[in-house]
């Protein structure tokens, strides 16, 4: 299978599913004769030209809002963000108006928008740009949100994020553009709502999202080769809808979880798992749930300081050993 | 207050020199179908048949049914919470519009959206929005998505003079006229945004739909008390629309007469009554209409009798629907919320979308 | 001690504030002549005049950013959303300037501000009128979050939120406005980060903030009377900063809880509380933590639904029983 | 390109004819601190010594030095990200500047904003932001402090031609005339927000301040190579604030020489080589003030390459400091977040404030 960045299985997917409906369109600032800020949309303006390859100013609240009106009359917007930051100043149309007119229209209207864009911390870019709001979007009933961690997962993710007729948050990952994993030729796609066990074990169950994917990964190759321990990683991949099953079989076989994410703590996606796991597998659990988040300050700029701030592998390694 | 705009004649407009007296007659029916309605609904809301709120769209009925009146098939209307009127003006059938307040499943949004939230999208009709412009950006998506397409069409996007102070409908003025997109933005200047008069809530020099001159957009002021001038300024900018793709801002001038909604206690401290009457004297809609038609010849006392009797009994008809009609099930307070899973596709199917347990 | 209206606490508080600082500004929509939407600052105007109670126009973005910026040069501005649903067309004012900017200035900045409204849902006002952010503001380190449930906590924590030398969002309730309670004529101050015990109990924690804490106070009751449990009332009254230690303390003694908020469930206030008492109370449970928000939709128009839609006593009683 | 605007003489205005020979080598002195201080940045940024984006304000300096140069006690300033003109200017020392880009705990921001997020309240300067316009609300509210205290000041708040839309800026433009705020839009017109050319991005008549014009506020357009002409115009806006509690709208039309930031790969594909050559030959500022400098007798070549180097070297010393500087310890990651838990006041030990455990 061949290698591509997670970068460019996004274009694939955007090309893809450009070809393959007439109402698919791309909007935001500078995807087009810029190329994307962050390159995901290169080379797709001049090979799609201008109807389906839109340059917007720099207006999120409009043209946020612009798309879930064209989503309204069928067509399938989606909508780059330049960071995942800037959806602070188009939340209303996020929340209000993608997330609540399907269900203030008692169902007569649907928005098939894909918004989409880079949520994470960690290229010291200061607090006013290193936003994670999945939680705070998938706390909106009406609202789905993805966040995928591999170039496979982005692109399968993708497709069917924008095959989906509801409004779904896709959140990228700027440190994962240039990252390469094997993607198939072959068309596929990935529901939403489905997990993925990324590494089998037997000890610990290693719950994450986005890139705090890779670290837990990273940490079970360490607990494996140190410490003897079998941990099982689960990806999310899909925030809203969840895979709960996925979480709870995987805890139900090791009896004990910790769950990694790059949000900061309070009311983080883990809170919601940690909750849920404490109602549904309360009897299965030999141990507390642990949680590990980003270092809860702001966004630190400090490039010294900013990978201390995100989980890192051997924090995940201390927070199991620490239970098993 | 007088209505910023003086009064001209603009019965010769083509537009208004092509009606035919049925059409005409049927404007004064859509008029009057609006305020019984209205008037039906605030004694429902008194006495207690519904929650939230109720704002009324009584003195300014022109605007609604001469804009509305302009649209054809590709035409598209959005609105804020004052919606009653647009509703009923695209075709909304009174029952549904009532049993809505009432919030009764046979309301048009299922009893989901309550007054601030009508929806009609089989009649063009995209809402009905609670928060102040809001629906600005999505009536620029409505222009978009014409344009997209290929269509010959507009959007009509109302908006009110308080809304005009929301950022993210400038940003939409920017990108309709770097665009060239087919939007028409009508500020309805009611005079008051709740208790705010005008010049409390707005710099401006001669009007709001001034603003729009920095976005090299065209724009223009209406007075909204005389259905043709509606429809001859509405249809120029409708036209500039279809024609040229071009977007306009236009002022109407009208007023409400009552509270800014039902729960205004003081919308006769914040003006005076003395302004609320001279406006229903001698700048009602309806009434202005009425002589004009009476003038014309097209009108009799007895037919407006008629008429008016039609839409009231329409009106006690539908508070009759509306409370006849069942609530929603509990069950359906989860319904409505995603398309897949409403459909239960597959991609419905897969995973967990609701989390109360 | 007198009885008075949750809305003539929080009026009594801004007016002594204003009397007792000369940098305390009331401004926000119909806050002046009109006397406030929901009237809590009716009167104040005609008494403190154009100065200190300030009329704005429809324009949360440009106001809220504006009392930050004050707030930086050492106003003290309390700001009224007329509900805090307003808050998405003012999202970044809040999240990036008031919580960020003491952070990203190395502390050269605090912002002093108070933002204030009502958020619930329960008055038939839709989908896009009830939001319920207080989880989504306290994920974000540099805000405080306050949620009072009584006048008694509303007056002394506005007083302290006004005084506080951090951004405090501010949590009314409409439905609360017009319920009486027994408030000092002296002053006096509740310090943000204590929790309340509103009723002991020995049997169960019911845990709650708001509004939820009246409707834990009434299946607190129910249970008494018709099953013989002593359920133990916490009101968190702040969310951020938060009492865990008055949480711990309770379910130590009852080791059973449960939760209860208004809020829709994924990632709401009350998943926070229960990872951490997954964390940190493990050993000293005997059932899991149970959980009970809002039905996860979006707030349901219909007045005849809508009751359902929030807890309601009976939804306690019955998750109470599930696990004593 | 050319300058929007073209060339007069602004010289014989008071504010510049009351400038001693000292003051025109203070600006150039500052400019070139500017640049220099830029020059170095790109440098160790091409070195990887600092991480994130670098704005850098290379063209554009006249405009931050011509516009601070007018400020007293009670003017405040505000800008975005392109933060680091302004912050040279209002005095702020190069040392503390490029150790916040090393984000070390000796920079201004103790490491903790890094280039988009300068600061120093000391000196009036509020940031540094780097939400596009984000910084408009809140020089607003700088501008409602100063009125309430009863001062007579001015808020300048900086932003670009990108940044003209996004919609709080207007909300913010109504607010400022309507109440009478001393508040001053500098509209730094460099052509480009990121790769997207000023017509690509906005639609306009005549100038983006015209768009102020609805707003019944007064605006102006300004030649931003001329410092004169920068002072001029300032200063006019500036006494618009201070006696009359007036807003403007200013446009300063200017250029960047490098990319929107040091990523930006792109910035000689969307615009040409030759634009860029035109603007360093013709419409330098810094070249252009030593011309008239020289030409005025105020200044010779061999006092130009005195300041020069002081001004290299005053970089090439902050260069050192900043790697000399520790970077802050991981403890302080958790620092800075609450005024009352960095005092340890009553507030700030009761309760839980962070949540990592
Ligand atoms: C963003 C936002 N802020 C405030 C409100 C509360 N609110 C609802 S209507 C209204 C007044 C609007 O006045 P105007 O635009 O003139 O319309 P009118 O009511 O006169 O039709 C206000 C302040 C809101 N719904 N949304
Ligand atoms: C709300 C928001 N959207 C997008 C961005 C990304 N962004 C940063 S600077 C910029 C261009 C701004 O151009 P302009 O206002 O002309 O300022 P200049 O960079 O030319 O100084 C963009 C799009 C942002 N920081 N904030
Ligand atoms: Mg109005
Ligand atoms: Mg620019």
């Amino acid at each position: 299978m061949p290698e591509i960045t997670y970068r460019e299985a996004l274009r694939h997917a955007l090309a893809e599913e450009i070809e393959r409906d007439e109402n698919v369109v791309l909007l935001g600032e500078e995807v087009a004769e810029y190329d994307g800020a962050y390159k995901v949309t290169e080379g797709l303006w001049k090979r799609f030209g201008d109807k389906r390859v839109v340059d917007t100013p720099i207006s999120e609240a409009a043209f946020i809002g612009m798309g879930v009106g064209a989503s309204m009359l069928g067509l399938r917007p989606v909508m780059e963000l330049m960071f995942w930051s800037f959806a602070t100043v188009a939340w209303d149309q996020i929340v209000n108006n993608a997330g609540f007119v399907r269900y203030m229209s008692g169902g007569l209207i649907n928005c098939p928008i894909v918004i989409r864009g880079p949520a994470n911390g960690g290229t010291n870019v200061g607090a006013t740009h290193s936003h994670t709001p999945e939680n705070m979007l998938a706390n909106i009933p009406g609202l789905k949100v993805v966040c995928p961690a591999t170039a496979y997962d982005a692109k399968g993710l993708m497709k069917s994020a924008i095959r989906d007729n509801d409004p779904v948050m896709f959140m990228e990952n700027t440190l994962l553009y240039g990252e390469k994993w094997e993607v198939p030729s072959e068309e596929y796609l990935i529901p939403l709502g489905v997990a993925d066990v990324k590494r089998e074990g037997s000890d610990v169950s290693l719950i994450a999202h986005g890139r705090a994917v890779l670290t837990a990964l990273k940490a079970a190759e360490l607990l494996a080769a140190e410490h003897d321990i079998q941990a099982e990683v689960i990806d999310l991949r899909s925030i809203r809808p969840l895979d709960e099953e996925a979480i709870l079989k995987s805890v139900r076989k090791t009896h004990r979880a910790v769950l990694i994410e790059e949000n900061k703590p309070f009311c983080g996606v883990d809170a919601q798992i940690s909750s849920m796991l404490m109602e549904k597998a309360f009897d299965d659990l030999d141990a507390p749930v642990l949680r590990i988040s980003a270092i809860d300050a702001p966004a630190i700029y400090s490039p010294a300081l900013e990978p201390l701030q995100l989980p890192r592998p051997t924090d995940i390694v201390s927070k199991v050993l620490s239970i098993c | 207050m007088e209505t910023a705009v003086k009064a001209q004649d603009y019965s010769p407009a083509p537009v208004n020199q092509a009606l035919t007296s049925d059409d005409k007659l049927r404007f004064l029916r859509e008029m009057l179908r609006i305020r019984r309605f209205e008037q039906a609904a605030l004694k429902q809301y008194q006495v207690g048949k519904m929650g939230g709120f109720l704002h009324l769209y009584i003195g300014q009925e022109s605007v609604a049914v001469g804009a509305v009146s302009l649209m054809g098939a590709n035409d598209h209307v959005i609105t804020a919470y004052r919606d009653h009127g647009h509703a009923l003006a695209v075709g909304m059938n009174m029952n549904e519009c009532m049993a809505e307040l009432f919030g009764k499943a046979t309301g048009c949004s299922k009893g989901k959206g309550g007054s601030m939230h009508y929806f009609a999208p089989d009649k063009n009709f995209w809402g009905g929005h609670g928060i102040v412009a809001g629906q600005t950006p999505l009536g620029l998506g409505l222009a978009f998505a014409i344009k997209y397409k290929g269509l010959k069409g507009a959007a009509l996007c109302f908006l009110g003079d308080g809304a005009v102070n929301q950022g993210s409908w400038y940003e939409c003025l920017n990108i309709a006229s770097l665009w060239d997109l087919p939007v028409v933005y009508i500020i309805e200047n009611n005079q008051y945004s709740m208790g705010t008069s005008l010049v409390r809530s707005s710099a401006f020099r001669t009007s709001l739909a001034e603003r729009a001159q920095g976005f090299a957009m065209d724009w223009d002021v209406c007075n909204g008390e005389d259905l043709y001038e509606v429809r001859a300024k509405v249809q120029e900018a409708m036209d500039r629309a279809h024609k040229q793709s071009r977007p306009t801002v236009l002022e109407i001038s009208t007023y409400r007469y009552y509270g800014h909604s039902v729960a205004d206690a003081k919308h006769k401290v914040y003006r005076s009554e003395d302004e609320i009457e001279r406006y229903k004297q001698d700048h009602d809609p309806i009434r202005l209409w009425k002589t004009r038609l009476i003038g014309e010849g097209v009108l009799t006392a007895e037919k407006y009798d008629e008429i008016d009797s039609a839409a009231r009994q329409e009106a006690a008809e539908s508070v009759k629907f509306a409370e006849d009609s069942p609530f929603p099930t509990a069950a359906s307070i989860s319904e409505d919320i995603y398309f897949e899973v409403d459909r239960q596709t597959i991609a419905g199917r897969t995973g967990k979308h609701f989390f109360n347990d």
